[in-house]
């Protein structure tokens, strides 16, 4: 307990003395966030020097070893980091796949050789990583996957195509499930295994979305060669691998819908006045409406208060319970129903796609809308999600 | 009230499908959003249109109309809102058209009527306001008395087809407060009046309109339509036939995002089977056409109230358009589920309904809206 | 035309001239109407008189054929006479399964024999059937059924048990669906056949519902001895005819949920205010209550709408168009949305059992709610109803 | 506020669930109900939970509780929900006993709170009347001064275990219009004070309760809970506290009557195939398990936050009753659906769930009035 005490002061006074002011207080959701690379351009040229300053300590992966860069501290300690932080409103000096995904996958299932190569890359935020599992045509069903690696020696010649690969137009490498053996049964046969995006033979395309932006691409591979080197654990053995991933994900978006609820709340009242007015006691004006405000916020607060359970559990030593296997699914629709419903308070003003006439909060909600409609798509979708709930958790009969 | 197609209407829907099917499948629609032209339809098509008799329908002979009704234009509606045809019947023949029929002056019909009919003039109203919602009498435009007419000064948001339209049909207040439902007067503007200007707006479902300002408009007594002080009731007349309209092209696009999804189910393979095997995916399925099933037959029970001017008329338009704008929101968000991923891509078309689906909800009151105005109807 | 308005005169004065006059006026639904069999106790004396003198003319059963005590009535003329009936709010003289279930059967499939032996005795009111479908533990699966019918000579003898038998404590005769081939596949070696309960080895047991009544009884046969005369159809044909009769059943189902609707709607509203009260401008005061009764109403009205639909498609000549498909489900669906609405108008008052503390009405509404959960059970549950339609009509794949 | 069973309450739970199964079968609540007891409960099985220390948790050490929380008496609430067990822990220790506990004076503490403790006393409070609906303030019982004192004259309604009672708390209007907060007193009653009548009641969930007819009964000025004229506030805290325990118990119910489901969807067949094997089955099964975890947490933080007094506890208290009375509806609604006909038939105990469910909804304001509550509460 001394020694944590200890580390709060020291790491307080030197995120104190070391944070760029300019930064101090700037809100980077993950989407908005320092996500490094090549390509990357900061917003503030002092993010650059920060990330360094980070890197240099360890503190852009404060829990991984410092031999590959990390801050090699604990979990105590790394509670109490995060939490100076937020108590002295410093922003987050890297984020990205790397750090959430391919990082502690390679932790877990690389070898010393590719651990070397790449986790100290990833702490420098030097190369941006993009995942590509998911294939035109696979769809939920990402085991039927068909790029093939065929192999050719020391290396595999790729081709295929990957889509709904994130930002892969940002992306410097790739992290990708591709089929190293047709014949063997769906789940066998497929690998996994790390693409320089540079090499000959990859291209990227991205998709425009109904909502107007290109979040994600297609993804293609035409005879580019990999060495075997790449291969992360077995060749044939990249489901196991995947699913760790998979499980990973489902939890991080989970937390996103999750803790972004609060925030907004008290806005939605409010904005709701804005449109449809007050009554003589300052109550929403239309009743309706209020109802169905009453009926999210409750629902939001309940999953939130789920979230939090879940959450006590674990820091009371208890395995996760089963609450956290519908998260994925209930944040999303959730995320759902607020987006919808601030289309319904906003009415005829929520129709905008661009100016004139519309103001920028109402261009945002109605993209938003439009965006919130992947969310139980993407990552699971919803039917999957409770696939699995029935068969893992209720143990209901195939 | 029969709520049965008479073979008359039965032609004409095949009539107006086919047409559909040849001159206009969505992937026109999508050149059009593509090409940013802010009139947003084919003029050629809509004179082709004409020619064919169905911009007249709704209109007497001696205007050149067909002297039919609704129950005839719903079909023809229905079937040009499966592909998503952007043509302007909702501002020219249901808003503008219906307006000066209901309200106009002889010379007022006579100068704009035989037009309109032939597919030659736009004619739009200008109802709503920045702060108006669905609030019909929500009118902050102002209406002065100046040199034996009005000076009309104020802001109109989402203007249906204003960037081609050649006259407005503006609702003003003469006197009264916002929320009157008195001293609303509606003023027949030409596009060219001194102190108008027309910014074309963009909307999430690529359907032309437009912001109108008016900056100290002047235009005689007889720009009135209706009388003086009155048009709130004309308008809720007015907006209860384009809802009924509107709800019939609804009906059509839902449909048609159905069938889309139907044969998505029927030729998308995940695990090993047709995702349409699924059981979870069939009941869902069937919810979505039982909505489709009820909605077609308050469209029907709609405008067939209207045309016969039945007492309940004003009931069933929200009955119907309750309806059709929960249905068809359910239909296109189910859509874009089950299409998974490429469902949310711009590729697909089911977007696109579901973009529809969302701007005709919230055209002339949403699915809350009239459940209130349903029963406020009905006494409770 | 002429003939029509002729009969029109001519049968309104039969009526006026025949019925009554204690009768007339009487509501009397399908559930408490005249039934009719030997254990009939009549409500009012005259409803015997009633019957026999419409059974003498061949109302009781207007377009059967007169040879079998029917009317020989044609449909037009059936039309007019049911116009007649209501104009003169005439009760009807008989209902029940004989009429709407066995009868049109037996003419479909019976022999000269078998229609000589039974639909005089129906059209008669003499004789009261009752329904032997399902078993315990088949459910949905009507298929799976069980009741063994053993080859004896001239004669079966069953054993087995029926479940859902309504009224059969008050009924004379049974038709039932026995297995005469027990290694045949599921629906075939299934046969029709008719019992007569007082047959020794034949009883029945009530079964106590959680809404408090027993309109079903489990009915047992213990070694009873049936004539292969009673057979319908052929033997192990039975699957047929019991397709035929259930498709009837649920439209019926659907029209007796459909047309009570309209009846009721007044009284919701009215009822609503008496119970929560009305606001100034005499709106009903609670605005939930109010957007959830206005959303029943709604679909209550789009409801009928589609029913009538339904009939002037088939009045103009139309064949039955996919929309009448829903009609059970949805009906049952909404009866039930309607009797939790009431429930939640009454509020505290719709937690009776029995008196004292309750009104009989607010009893009803208790009993109601609990009775209308099995609607979207009996008849075919609403999940094998969603499974036809997706199958049938919408033509998704199994 | 950390949403996990301490080690102490896992105990509790285990304890009060291992208790349930031996002693309080649903087959013994079965019993009492075909008895027609208007008791409805057994007063030994009351004295054995008294002795086992838990119809004393929520009270204070000097009154011979174990002055512990809400957290605590949830775990058995929950325990006993899940069997219907239908000892009167709702009207004594909840209502009754919180109304002494928060509102009594020191006299009337010692007087009552030790018996009801040990399992000896029942106190109930007698709120509710014809026309009250969910409303606390609605009083119409009259409190006249008479005689130093007071004379109550009125009809309350649905009491619960009034046949046990050994005393009524009565709201009663001392001044103010029918629905005002102020002006309401509560007044402690005996059960055998002149001009008092009991009527049974019952109700469809079976659980005992009673008219109580007050023909101008007499009581003291020291009859009088708290201060005269103030038991408006006092009734909202009592309630709040009252409805948290209820959600406990509402959970039990709605979790066994889930578990009840889960295990037919296991062992039913039909076509061929256990019916938990359906996916659209599944589906609906997990969305219930979904809305049971989400009541769940809903209820452990209501419990908490009102042993913390958290300012927001009465805003979690209508989160967990709107969820609750919601949740247990749909998980009995689908209990019945998926067990098919014999879910209809009073031989099987999943339709006492569905009846225990629309009680618990309808007891303290159902999922409607929380959900307005909370909108309130929340400013909007």
């Amino acid at each position: 307990m001394a020694d944590l005490s200890k580390y709060r002061s020291e790491i307080g006074s030197w995120l104190e003395a070391n944070c760029p002011s300019d930064l101090l207080g700037l809100s980077m959701t993950a989407i908005e966030g320092p996500w490094g690379g090549k390509k990357w351009v900061p917003d503030y040229d002092s993010q650059r020097a920060w990330l360094e300053r980070c890197a240099d300590k360890g503190l852009t992966a404060p829990t991984w070893p410092t031999e590959y860069g990390g801050g090699g501290l604990d979990k105590a300690e790394a509670k109490v980091l995060s939490q100076e932080m937020r108590r002295l409103r410093v922003p987050p000096p890297l984020i990205g796949f790397g750090l959430t995904m391919i990082g502690p996958t390679l932790l877990q299932f690389g070898t010393e050789e590719q651990k070397r190569e790449h986790l100290p890359r990833i702490t420098r935020g030097e190369i941006r990583w993009c995942q590509g599992y998911s294939e035109p045509g696979a769809g939920s069903d990402l085991a039927a996957l068909q790029t093939r690696a065929v192999d050719d020696g020391d290396a595999f010649v790729i081709s295929g195509t990957k889509v709904w690969t994130s930002y892969a137009d940002k992306a410097d490498w790739i992290f990708a499930l591709v089929r190293t053996d047709p014949d063997a049964k769906k789940q066998e046969g497929i690998t996994f295994i790390l693409i320089d995006m540079d090499d000959p033979g990859v291209s990227v395309s991205p998709i425009l979305l109904i909502s107007g932006s290109s979040p994600f691409c297609e993804t293609h591979f035409e005879d580019v060669r990999v060495p075997k080197s790449n291969v992360i654990a077995q060749i044939n053995g990249g489901w196991t691998v995947a699913k760790a991933l998979l499980g990973h994900e489902r939890s991080m978006i989970a937390e996103t819908f999750g803790t972004g609820a609060g925030q907004r709340r008290q806005t939605m009242a409010d904005r709701a006045k804005g449109y449809v007015g007050a009554d003589a006691e300052g109550r929403l004006a239309d009743p309706a409406l209020r109802e169905r405000l009453a009926q999210l916020e409750l629902d939001t607060r309940a999953f939130s208060l789920t979230v939090q359970r879940s959450t006590d559990a674990a820091k009371a030593g208890h395995n996760p319970g089963p609450e956290s296997s519908i998260f994925k699914m209930y944040g999303t629709e959730l995320n759902q129903r607020r987006q919808e419903l601030l289309v319904s308070m906003l009415g005829p003003n929520a129709l905008g796609w661009e100016g004139p006439g519309f103001e920028e909060a109402e261009l945002s909600v109605t993209r938003d809308w439009l965006r919130s409609r992947g969310n139980t798509i993407e990552g699971g979708t919803s039917e999957v999600q409770r696939n699995i709930v029935a068969k893992r958790v209720l143990g209901l009969p195939d | 009230m029969q709520l049965v197609l008479s073979e008359d209407q039965e032609l004409i829907a095949k009539t107006a499908a086919d047409f559909a099917a040849e001159h206009s499948p969505v992937s026109r629609f999508r050149e059009l959003r593509d090409a940013g032209d802010p009139i947003g339809y084919s003029p050629k098509l809509w004179k082709e249109m004409a020619d064919l008799g169905w911009v007249g329908i709704p209109f007497p002979e001696e205007y050149g109309g067909a002297d039919l009704g609704l129950s005839e234009l719903a079909v023809v509606l229905e079937a040009l809102g499966r592909s998503l045809a952007p043509e302007p019947f909702l501002s020219t023949v249901l808003l503008g058209g219906q307006a000066l029929l209901l309200g106009g002056s002889d010379a007022q019909k006579k100068d704009w009527l035989p037009g309109i009919a032939a597919g030659e003039k736009i004619v739009t109203v200008a109802y709503q306001e920045a702060t108006s919602r669905f609030d019909l009498h929500a009118v902050e435009t102002r209406a002065e008395a100046a040199d034996g007419g009005y000076r009309l000064s104020g802001e109109k948001i989402q203007v249906l087809d204003a960037p081609s339209a050649d006259a407005f049909l503006v609702s003003a207040r003469i006197s009264g407060e916002a929320r009157d439902a008195a001293g609303i007067g509606l003023f027949l503007v030409p596009k060219d009046a001194a102190g108008i200007t027309v910014v074309p707006q963009t909307r999430v479902d690529h359907r032309a309109a437009g912001l109108l300002r008016l900056d100290g408009v002047v235009v005689p007594a007889d720009a009135v339509v209706g009388e003086p002080g009155e048009a709130g009731a004309l308008l809720e007349r007015v907006v209860d036939r384009a809802t009924a309209g509107l709800c019939a092209e609804m009906l059509g696009g839902m449909c048609q995002a159905f069938d889309l999804t139907l044969t998505h189910l029927k030729e998308r393979e995940q695990f090993g089977s047709l995702i349409g095997s699924f059981q979870a995916l069939k009941h869902r399925a069937v919810d979505v056409f039982t909505e489709l099933e009820l909605a077609r037959s308050t469209v029907m029970a709609a405008v067939r109230a209207l045309d016969a001017d039945a007492p309940d008329a004003s009931s069933l338009v929200s009955v119907a358009k309750a309806r059709c704008s929960d249905a068809y929101v359910l239909a296109t968000n189910e859509g874009v589920q089950m299409f998974g991923g490429v469902g949310m891509t711009d590729e697909y078309d089911i977007g696109f309904y579901m973009k529809r689906a969302r701007a005709a909800e919230l055209t002339f009151g949403d699915a809350a809206f009239h459940r209130d105005r349903f029963a406020r109807l009905a006494g409770y």
